[in-house]
This record gives C-alpha cells, structure tokens and sequence, in this order.
C-alpha cells in the first residue's frame, strides 16, 4: 500500500514522457454514461481504436453514471480496497462534490496533462464546478448549457420568464413540468435566480437566509399552478429520460435539459420532431462543464492520464463536436489552438435544429453553489410533490 | 450415517440460503445506525429517528401493500378462471408453448410497453384521437404514473397471471384433481360447488405459499414502478433505493433504515404465517 | 328395469376390452361381477358411470337413454377400485362431503357421519388426513363417502378388497342394511366369491368382454368355471 | 344451442400474448412517430443499423450472457434440487423452509447494494465469476423453493421402493428421481436462466460494468429518451428466451402442462 | 433363525399401532399374517424393511443387527399394499427394475422378464404405462418386480389382493415355486383366510398391535377368533 501511494504522489510530478511510459500498454477501466448511441459510437469506434493505436492502451468501458460511481467508491472505500475496478470516471458537478466529499479522486494531475495547456483555466465556467475550485483534480471534456426546448410549430412564441409561463400553462395545460432530477432541480435554481431578481443572485457560498426567502416564493408559484402542470401537477416524471419521452410522444409542450436541450441527436434519432428549437430563459439558464476524473484506488493512474490526455487533444475534441456525432462542445480555446485546427474547427460540420453555445451565452448563470442542490431536491419533495 | 449425508445437504442450503441473506441483514443493519458507511461517523439514532417521524415509509408500506395485494388477487382470481375454463383448450401443442411466452417478459419490458401503450401520448391515446374520443393528449384518462397505480397494478397482472396458469394447470395434474371432481360430481356435486369445495381448495392449499411470496415479490418490485410509478407515495424499493443513491451522501444511511425495517415487518409476517403447525395442512 | 345396457362395446387401440355387454338389472337390486383380472370390470363400470365413452352402446337408466349424458348429471355413484380420497380433506370431512353438498344442517351432518365412523369401525380416525391411514381405513372412507349420499344406482369395484375377514363381514352387512333402507340398486365387482354370493341378487360373471348373467345363485354354485365347486372342496377339506 | 364463447376468449388470450412482441418489433422499426400519428411516419432498419454500428461487441455480451445464465441455471437447478430434498425431508422442514424465504423477503435490489460489500472483500468484483456467484446466490433460493412440492410422501415411497430393492443412492437418482421430476427440471433450469437473463442491478454492481452482459448492455436504451432504441434493447432482451424456449417446448411440455 | 424380531415399539403420535413385537421366522419359511385392518400390519414390514424406524426394539437378520441399516443395504424386499409402480416406466421395465439395478446384461434381463410376464398372464402388457393397467395388473407388475430380485427376505403386502380367484391361484402356485427355487424366506400378510393356509409354513395373527404365531396350523384352525370355522359352515352350507 505504502509503495502504491509513493508511486502515485510522484506521479503528480513526473515529467509526462515518465507517465507516457508507465501508461504503455496498460488496460484503463474508463466507467461513464452509454445511454446514447451517438456517445457510444465515438467512444467505442473512435476513441478505442485510437489509443489502442496511439499508445497501446486497452480502454475498457464500463456503464455507471453519478450515483453508480459514488457507490463505488464508497464501496470500496469500506472494503479497503487499494487496487480499485475503475481508473477514469466521466462526470459532472454533483458527482465531482459527493466524490470530494469522500475523498474519492486523485490529483491534482490536470496541469500536467500536456494538453491542457490548450484550456483556458481562466474560464470561469471551467475552472469552478458546483462554485468550487476544480483545482486539477478533474479535467474539464466538454461545455454546454441549459436550454429550454419545444416545437416552433406547435408553440410559436414560448415563455421566457416566470410570468410568461404562468401564461403559458393556464393555456396549455398538462404541457408542462419539473423532472424530480439533477435537470429539473437544476431550473428551479435558475427560477429561484429570477425570483431572486437577477442572473448572479445565487452567486457564492450558500446563503440560508437567502434560499429561505426564495424558495420560499418558488414553492408558493409552484403550488400556486401546479393544477396546470402535467397530470395536475400530482406527480412529476422521476428522470429527465422520462421528461423527454413525454415531449418526444407529443404529452409535453416543453421540455429542457442541458447540453443545449440535447436536440440536435435527438431530432437526428428521429425521436424529436424536426421543429424543435432550444433557447435560454431570459434571465439565464445554467451553463457548466463535466469533467473526466482519475479515482484515488485507480491502479492505471498513468494510463488514466494518457488517455484523458488524448480527450483532450484537438483531433479527439473536433471529432466529438460534430454536430452529427457527439455533438459536445470542445474545452479548447480558440486562441491557443494552431490556425490550422482552429480552421478545421470552425468548419466542423453545425447544428441543424438545435441551438449553439454562442447563442446562448448571453443569458449564462454560474451553477450556484451545491448545498442550494440537496436543499431544493429535499424541500420540492416536502413541499411540492408530498403535499 | 443418514443422518450425516442429510447434514452436507442442510450445510450447504445454510451457506448459499442463508449466509448471503444474514450478511447483507446485518450490513444493512450496522448502515442505518451509522456504524459502517464512508460518510457516516459512528453510531446514531438519527436516521432511525428520521425515518420514523416522516411517515413516508409507512404511507409507502401501505401503498406498496395494498397494490401488491390488489395484483396478487385479481391475478391468482383470473389464472384460477382460466385454468377451470379453458384447460383442455390450454394443453395443445400450440397454445402450451403460447402460455409460456409471457414468462420471456422481464419486468422492465413489461413497464416499457405498458408505458408506450396508456400513456397519454402512447399508442391508445392515438387512437383514441383518431378515433374522435380525445382532441388532446391531455384528455386521455391517467392510466401510467397515476395515484390508483393502475399502470403498475395492469404490468405485475400481465406478468405473474400466466405464471400463476401455469401453477395451476400443473398442480391441477398432479393432484388428480379431474379425477376427484368427478368424483364429486356422481356425489352429487353442481359445477359451482365443485370448483368450491375442490377445485379451489386443493389448489390453493397447494400453492398459498408460492401466492405468498409472489405477494412479497411484487411488493419488492423495482424496476415497474420505478417506470409507471407517480412520486408519492413511492413503492418501497423505489424509495429505498432513491434514499441509497440520493444526493446528501450524509443521509445514505436513511435508505438501509427502510430496508431493514420493510425486512423486519415482512420478515415477522412471514414468521407468523409459515411457522405455526397448521392442523389442516396435509403432507406434501 | 331400472338399469339396461345394450350392445356396449369400448376398445383400448387394439384391444376390444368390452365386447357387446348386455344385461338388465332391477330397481333395488345388487348384481355381483366376478371376472378374472383384466377382464374388462372396471372399464364396464366406468362405461356405465360415464367415465370412458363407449365405442357404441346405448345405457338406459329409469328408461331414459344416459350415453351422453355428464357423469354429473347421470346420478350414478362410482366408487374407484383405488381408494380415491379428496387430499385435502380428513376423514370426517371426506365422508361429510356428499351431504355438505346437500347442505344438510350441519349438527344433523355431524350425527350423520359419527354415525357412519361408527359403522365403519373408524371410531378415532376422524381427524386424520387420507395419507395417515392405513389401507382398509382408506376404502372404508371411500365406501361411507359413496354409500352416505343415497345414490340411486351404486357401482362398487371391489369395495372390500383390502379388509380382513372380520370387518370384511361386518362391512356387507353394513352394505346390505343400507341398500335395503335406502333402496339403492347396485352393481357389485368382486373377486371374492363367498361376498358375490352373499352381496348379490344375481350374479354375472365377465369373461372375454362379455358378461354372463346367472338366472340363479344355483346355476352359478353348479357352474365348475366360477371356483366355487373347488372352495367348497377346499372348506370341506378342512375339517 | 347456446353460443360457445370460449373459443374467442382464448383467441384474445392468444393475441393479447403476442401483441406485445408484435408491437415492441414495430415500434423498434418505427421513427418519428408521436401523438397524435397512429402510424409512424418512418419504417425501416435506421435504428437496428444505428445501434449495431455504435454498441461494438454486442455478438461478445450475446455470449457471456449466454455463458454465465447457463452456468447460473445448471448450478441453481442441480444444488437446487438435491438440496432441496435434504430440507423438505428434514424434520425442521418448516423452519428451514421459511429461511429459504428470506432472500425474497429483502427485496433484490437492496439485496444487491449489501452484498456488494462482501464480493469487494472476496475479490470476486468485476469478474465473471463474481457475477455468477452473485446471480446464483439469487437464483438458488428460488430453485429450492420451487422444487419443494416435489418431494412429497409419493416420491418418498418410490425412493423407499427402490431403496428395498436394492437400488443404492446413484441408481436412486438417475433411475427414478430425475425421470420424475424431468419436467420440472427443465421449467427450473427455464426459469433459473431467466433470472440470471434478465438480471441487472446485481450484475451491473458486482460486475461494475466490466462484465458486459447483453442486459447490461441494452438496459440503459430501455430506461434512456429514445424509445424506438429501448423497443430494439427490448427485442434483444426478450427474443433470445424465446428461442430457447421454442427448442426446449418439445422436452418441457410433453411431460408438464 | 434367519429373521428375528425383539420388542419392537411403534407409535404415531399418541397411537401405539405396534407393542412388543416379538417373533422369529426360519430361513426358506414363508409366514402367513392376518389380522383386522388398521391392526399395524402394514406398520410392522415397514419397519422390517427399514422405511419406518422403530421407536424401539431390535431387528436381526442372519444373526446380524439390522436395525439401523439402512434399507437398500438390507437386501430385503418390501412389497407396496398399493401397487406402486414407477409411473414412467411401462409394465416391463417396470419389472426389469431390478435387475437393471444389478448391471446384468440386456439379453438376460429381457429373457427373464419376458418369462416373469409370461408367468404373471401379462403377456401382451409388456408395453402399456401404469394407468393403462387395470388394477390387478398393476398388482402382477409390482409382485413381479419384488420377485424377480430373489431377495433373502421379501414382505408381501397383500399381493393378491385384487386379483380374481382363479389367477390369485396361479400366482399362489408362481410364488410357491419361485420361494422354493430361489430359497426366499417371506412375510406375507393377506385377509384371505385361504391364502393364509396355503402359503403360510406358520400363520400369525396380529392383534392390538401384537403378533401371535400359531406352533400349528391346527391350532389356527381351531382358534375361533381366526373366523376359520365359519368359512367352513359357510361353504359346507351351500352344498
Ligand atoms: N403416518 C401415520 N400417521 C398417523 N397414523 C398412522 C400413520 N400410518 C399409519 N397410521 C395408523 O396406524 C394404524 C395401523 O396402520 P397400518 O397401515 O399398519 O394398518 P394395517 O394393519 O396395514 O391395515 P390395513 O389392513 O387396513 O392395511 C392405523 O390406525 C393407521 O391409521
Ligand atoms: N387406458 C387404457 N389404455 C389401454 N388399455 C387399457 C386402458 N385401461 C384398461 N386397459 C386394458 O383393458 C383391459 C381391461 O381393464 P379393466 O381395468 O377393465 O380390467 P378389470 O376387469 O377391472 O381388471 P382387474 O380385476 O384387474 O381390476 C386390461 O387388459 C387393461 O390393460
Ligand atoms: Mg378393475
Ligand atoms: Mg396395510
């Protein structure tokens, strides 16, 4: 065990070509979410072969998102386990704070990663996850934001604000609701941001006394029209996954989600009508990076970091923005990339149907910080779904 | 010597029947008082507190309770009809291989296309319109994720009736019940009052602990409605497992406080029911 | 006559088992059947109660043709050669079951069946479930469920077959005041010779699918085929 | 005469059981097809080619799953069955018989999160052989039970028939025993297979994804938006004990049902 | 002696069905034993054979306490009151049971069953399932089997008890020339006072759950209880 942790705490300095060698020829256990065939095609077909090819890397892919991994870790936490199952784990904000929570990651390692130099960490949207530093403990992959989607044909001027959606569902009733989920909980942070007057309100540390006041006002404009929401508002759908079925079979007027709503897929699928547009509310949705981070009981950590390393290049970054394919938007910034990739990747094929990161950015929040997360779930529930 | 070869039989069923379900007790047992668990520190009394004073595990028993009960009869009520009517029709060649179809059926597919067939935008919704019921999704009555859990009842009847046919047809077999009901008949008996007094009482005798633990099966079940379920109340190992993955690592150990106290009350149930001599019971 | 078989013919494949069965029987009499084993007794009888379709044939009860008629609906008691006894049922309640059925108040049905135990010398059996009795029990039950509910036509297959001599006895006694109070018509299969003459009013004897009916006891006490000329020798020997 | 019903009941019975598979294949077809469309407006094998393309070793999960439910089922069915006979014999029969009720009482899926713990320890993560020690810790208590009606005061005389004459405990089994009890051996191993098949949640923890069974793989389809997808994961989940069962009907249903 | 049984006890639950029993049995003998039904008859050769264990009491075979050996290791061959046969074998293999168990070779087993089935009138049955039996088939089939495996010691439950006179004759004869050919020493409870005599070198009588041997068959004959005497009225009578 002693030996192990040696080992690894040099890792955190070595030079890269050291790393490079010890990740030659080792198997890396890469555990994220294969619930879309567009991400399992560029993993499986792309990324596979190409560190095969590149440095004789075996990825193995294994399927488990948020909860899957926590529970991992923590299961082998109190088994005491040193030489874990999983090197790599794809994740996002909530997963990054329940795993700092129990100590489940490994790093720093990001900055020695010689493609990050390709990042801008000045980006603040990047740099802080859940208004916590990331301090290099998890490598930023890709960028998106939340969007709001709907069908331009049949609903021609969507809500944009609270006042307008009241509008709205008193119109359309049972055309609208809130997924007991990271994304539903996740609007409601951006509707506590505009009940609270501003795009920047949430901003900083937890605030009781504020979260108080507004939530206090969300669950009060819940309640009040919960009688226009889906199924009178006497129960909400358990999944985002579950959310879109509902807009997809045409039940739902609206739907949302992050990854700019994730339409361009989904009207490619042909589970989307081809009239479905994203947008961002007027007083801003919630824009945020997911990360690739290395478990602390990885026993491949090299080969962990030579892999998210090739995320990060360029070739593996445009790739996985065709707007065709992965459709993600890349982490590089365009300034510190050659003229010639900066070309290939402002010709990368664009969205059809779906909305881009540039045309939402105007009306970006911060993700507040992560206590306003376990409060909302917690209180929706108490409030709103048991009463 | 006999004695002994019956022991390796009873050792091994202790160690594979028992020993995993004492393990996992007993963890679930040390998790909710905080004893284990990577975010929890030391022994409480919290989570138990917390659990009990919210309520939301008994309205969930209850809940849980009375839908498994609901299924658990309606399908044990429909397989008994079926096997007295249609028996003979069920033993041809190609109906025998028919009735065995739906056990090819696992639950989640079971929620997947209950789901896509009486969900407001689902299949008979859209015919529904077609055919002029409905204008509007909206209209169409809440058959899924609804509060009389009739998308979940309608899922667990499709998928334990035909096993519960295929019980009967079987003990119906073996048990020589046409035999004794026409015996019963040149006793005198009508129709009616062989299917009381024989065909049921044989039958049901035979099989009430197999209905009983389907009963406990259902009320355990997970993955239908997790997918037809509405948000509260929850059916308990949906709540269970939402407690287990919640977010609030610090109140993981919520979850393991429903687990061991549905175990518990199910458990003592059981204990009731199975272990007392019944004076009627015949040998088996 | 209350019972007329006519020209009842069944095969098994092959096999013609019963091959154009005829006799007649009148109301309130027993006929006793003799036959050598695998004659065709027992699939007469079931012929008659309904429980195998006859090849062709015609059954008049009462002069009413029954050949299609249920075996339910043909009041036709038959009483299995196995002793067939519900499983879920003790002693007392496989008994009770024909009079539950009439529903028959139940302190008259309890007098009714303590009755019938105590005639069938099953004093203390009462509770015990059908795999807790020994064999002869098990026919006995068998027989009081068949005899207490009054049947008009009674078919026995070897109802006695596993008592002893004693009970055997006491039990054909039992059979003899019963029919007589309840005026039941039966046919009667033994392979006891001793009981075929003292059970029947006639006898029959079933050979090669047919069944020759005897006029009189005496005829058949004089016919060297049916044993009983050897029984007597072997009696008298005895001595 | 009167109208004989029953063969339209069961006519019904009989569509009614097929429907599903019939619309769960249509469905995975189909594409852009949403309220208030009664036929979809697209059909053909975009979502098969999608899926084959994107889901690498799909042939490779077909067969572990193949290999490990049939371990899963020879193992639960052959210990189910011979120790089945050493609890219903037994004299404690009724307390050993509600032990074996236990796995059910703790519902699966939490069964699953607690013994996850013990098959760390054990070293039996991520492996194979720890998904099937996991699937059969499940799949066991089932076949127990379900063979518990067999061994009833008949086949106990029969054993003791042969015992007298001289048969010794072999003979016992595969001269008698196993003759008798062929049918149900056959539904159990049918069944066992079906529980390991279908098994996710055990399997997706003990073997943390690196054990990719066609469940695992398929599963998240089901669950995720595209519903055309999860009718297609459906097709692969529900088809394969299909086959398996048409062979098998030949065995199971002359001497059962 | 070859079979000798002390003080052997057996209750089900508060029922004492055997008390003390106590007898001894020569080798090559064949002990005929009667008695009323429900008496513990059938009780009593479980516990020789070693399917019921006794409560108490001990059982010696060839001088060798047996008493907890186990039953296939016992070389005794119990025969069911009811015939059980093996329901997924036909009548023949039914019979060559045993001798399959014995590893003796395909062309003598069929030799010898096909004798056996000769010898038991089955010719022609070899094939049909035990359902497609009638009952006194079923009866031949399981003696058969039980006899075929020459065992030293072999209890027969009322063997002939469904078979008509006349073939209960010949099986009595069989079974008289296969004991004496295959030197095999029997019980043999029957309910026919006849039978008892003709195949009994000694008779018992079992009693409240105790059996008394007769020294002589005369004794027997004598006795009153037997009922002996009145079969002997009975049939004189019809001269
Ligand atoms: N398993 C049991 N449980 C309780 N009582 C039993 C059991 N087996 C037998 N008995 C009782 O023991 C007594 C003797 O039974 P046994 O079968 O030995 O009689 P038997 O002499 O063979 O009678 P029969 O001639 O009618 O076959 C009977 O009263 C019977 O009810
Ligand atoms: N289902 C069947 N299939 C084929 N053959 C049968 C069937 N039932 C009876 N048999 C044959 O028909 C013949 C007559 O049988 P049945 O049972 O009527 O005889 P039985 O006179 O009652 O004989 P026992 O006195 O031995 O009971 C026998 O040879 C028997 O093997
Ligand atoms: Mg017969
Ligand atoms: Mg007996």
């Amino acid at each position: 065990g002693e030996k192990s942790t040696n080992n690894d705490d040099k890792l955190k300095s070595a030079p890269w070509e050291d790393i490079e060698a010890i990740a030659e020829g080792t198997t890396v256990n890469f555990m994220m979410w294969q619930g879309s065939t567009a991400i399992n095609d560029y993993i499986n077909n792309y990324v596979v072969p190409s560190v095969k090819g590149k440095y004789n890397i075996n990825l193995q892919i294994s399927g488990g998102q948020g909860p899957e991994i926590v529970q991992l870790v923590m299961g082998e936490k109190q088994a005491d386990i040193e030489q874990g199952q999983v090197d790599m784990v794809w994740i996002n904000g909530e997963t990054f704070f329940q795993l700092r929570k129990v100590k489940g990651l490994w790093g720093p390692f990001v900055e020695q990663l010689p493609n990050a130099s390709l990042i801008n960490f000045e980006d603040s949207y990047i740099s802080t996850d859940f208004q916590q530093p990331v301090n290099g403990m998890e490598a930023p992959w890709s960028i998106n934001q939340f969007a709001i989607v709907y069908d331009f044909e049949k609903v021609p001027n969507p809500p944009k604000n609270i006042p307008e959606l009241k509008n709205f569902i008193k119109e359309h009733p049972g055309t609208f609701t809130i997924s007991n989920d990271f994304t539903g909980m996740t609007l409601l942070k951006s509707f506590m941001a505009e009940l609270g007057g501003g795009p920047n309100v949430l901003d900083g540390a937890f605030d009781e006394n504020k979260y108080k006041q507004l939530s206090q006002k969300l669950w009060k404009f819940i309640n009040d029209n919960k009688q226009y929401f889906w199924k009178e508002g006497s129960t909400f759908p358990k999944e985002q996954s579950k959310m879109n079925q509902l807009y997809a079979n045409g039940e739902l007027l609206i739907a949302y989600g992050f990854n700019e709503g994730g339409i361009e897929d989904k009207v490619l699928t042909g589970l989307y009508p081809e009239s479905t547009k994203g947008y961002a509310w007027s007083n801003g949705t919630i824009r945020n990076s997911n990360y690739l981070g290395i478990l602390y009981n990885s026993p491949e950590k090299a080969g962990a970091m030579q892999v998210i390393n090739f995320l990060l290049s360029p070739e593996a970054q445009l790739k996985k923005a065709d707007a065709k394919g992965m459709d993600s938007n890349t982490v590089l910034a365009m300034d510190k990339l050659d003229t010639e990739w900066k070309d290939k990747f402002l010709d990368a094929r664009k969205r059809q149907y779906g909305p881009t990161l540039k045309e939402l950015e105007v009306n970006a929040i911060a993700e507040p910080a992560p206590e306003y997360m376990i409060r909302l779930y917690e209180d929706f529930r108490k409030n709103v779904i048991e009463n | 010597m006999r004695i002994k070869k019956l022991n390796i039989g009873i050792l091994l069923f202790v160690l594979v029947g028992v020993v995993p379900f004492a393990a996992a007790f007993i963890y679930a047992l040390l998790y909710s008082f905080g004893i284990i668990g990577v975010a929890n520190d030391g022994f409480t009394l919290q989570f138990w507190e917390s659990v009990i004073t919210s309520g939301t595990f008994f309205k969930s028993f209850g809940y849980s309770f009375l839908i498994a009960l609901v299924a658990v009869a309606i399908s044990v009520g429909g397989a008994l009809w079926i096997t007295l009517k249609f028996r003979q029709q069920l033993e041809t060649r190609f109906m025998s291989f028919i009735i065995y179809l739906p056990l090819a059926v696992p639950g989640i597919v079971t929620g997947f296309f209950t789901f896509q067939l009486f969900s407001k935008g689902g299949f008979f919704a859209r015919i529904s319109h077609k055919l002029g019921f409905i204008t509007e999704a909206s209209q169409f009555p809440d058959l899924v994720n609804d509060g009389l859990a009739i998308g979940i009842i309608f899922s667990f009847l499709t998928m334990i009736t035909p096993f519960f046919v295929l019980l009967f047809l079987n003990v119906y077999k073996n048990e020589r019940v046409e035999e004794l009901s026409i015996l019963a008949q040149s006793l005198g008996a009508n129709a009616n009052q062989i299917s009381r007094r024989v065909f049921l009482p044989i039958l049901l005798k035979k099989t009430w602990v197999l209905i009983v633990l389907y009963f406990i099966f259902l009320l355990g079940a997970y993955e239908v409605p997790l997918i037809l379920g509405q948000e509260s109340p929850q059916m308990l190992s949906v709540l269970i497992i939402q407690e287990i993955k919640q977010y609030d690592l610090d109140k993981i150990s919520e979850g393991y406080v429903v687990a061991v106290l549905y175990t518990l009350i199910v458990s003592v149930a059981a204990i009731l029911l199975f272990l007392p001599k019944r004076k009627r019971a015949y040998a088996t | 006559m209350f019972l007329e078989v006519q020209h009842i013919v069944k095969s098994f494949g092959d096999e013609k088992v019963v091959k154009d069965l005829n006799f007649s029987l009148s109301a309130k009499h027993t006929l006793s059947i003799l036959g050598k084993s695998g004659c065709g007794k027992t699939t007469m009888l079931k012929t008659i109660g309904g429980l195998v379709p006859p090849d062709s044939g015609k059954i008049l009860l009462n002069g009413e043709d029954i050949t299609e008629t249920k075996p339910e609906k043909r009041s036709i008691v038959y009483l299995y050669q196995e002793d067939l006894l519900f499983p879920h049922l003790n002693a007392f309640e496989n008994i009770a079951f024909g009079l539950r059925l009439k529903k028959i108040p139940e302190g008259l049905i309890k007098e009714k069946v303590e009755h019938m135990l105590h005639s069938l010398e099953l004093e203390g059996q009462a509770d015990k479930m059908p795999t807790q009795l020994s064999g002869g029990q098990r026919q006995r039950v068998s027989f009081g469920r068949a005899i207490s509910t009054n049947p008009s036509l009674l078919l026995l297959d070897e109802p006695f077959g596993s008592l002893d001599t004693g009970t055997r006895k006491r039990m054909q006694e039992l059979f003899k005041k019963l029919t007589e109070e309840f005026d039941i018509t039966s046919l009667f299969v033994t392979h006891d010779l001793k009981e075929a003459v003292l059970m029947g009013n006639q006898i029959g004897f079933m050979q090669d699918g047919v069944l020759k009916v005897y006029e009189d006891k005496k005829d058949f006490i004089q016919d060297p085929q049916t044993g009983v000329q050897s029984e007597i020798e072997f009696w008298g020997g005895l001595l | 005469m009167r109208l004989n019903w029953k063969p339209f009941v069961l006519s019904l019975v009989v569509l009614l059981i097929l429907f599903p598979f019939v619309y769960l294949v249509f469905l995975s077809l189909a594409s852009e097809w949403r309220f208030p469309d009664v036929w979809p407006s697209y059909i053909g094998f975009k979502n098969w080619v999608t899926v084959f393309n994107s889901e690498a070793g799909l042939l490779k999960s077909f067969f572990s799953s193949l290999v490990i439910s049939l371990s899963v089922a020879v193992f639960s069915t052959t210990s189910g069955f011979l120790i089945s006979k050493a609890v219903f014999y037994h004299p404690k029969k009724r307390v050993l018989t509600l032990l074996a009720y236990f796995p059910y009482i703790l519902a699966p899926v939490v069964f699953a999160a607690c013994l996850s713990f013990f098959f760390l320890k054990m070293g039996l993560f991520g492996n194979m052989t720890g998904v099937v020690v996991a699937q059969f810790i499940i799949a066991f208590p089932y076949a127990l039970l379900f063979f518990s009606s067999f061994w009833n005061e008949k086949v106990k005389s029969y054993e003791d028939l042969v015992a007298t004459l001289g048969g010794n405990k072999w003979q016992t089994y595969t001269k008698v025993l196993l003759p008798l009890a062929k049918g149900l051996i056959l539904i159990c191993f049918f069944q066992t297979f079906l529980i390991s098949w279908f098994e996710y949640g055990l399997t997706s923890i003990i073997g943390i994804g690196k054990v990719q069974t066609l469940t695992i793989k398929v599963f998240l389809f089901i669950k995720e938006a595209n519903y055309f997808y999860g009718a297609l994961s459906c097709c692969l989940l529900i088809f394969p004990p299909v086959v398996l069962l048409y062979f098998n009907k030949r065995y199971v249903f002359k001497k059962f049902v």
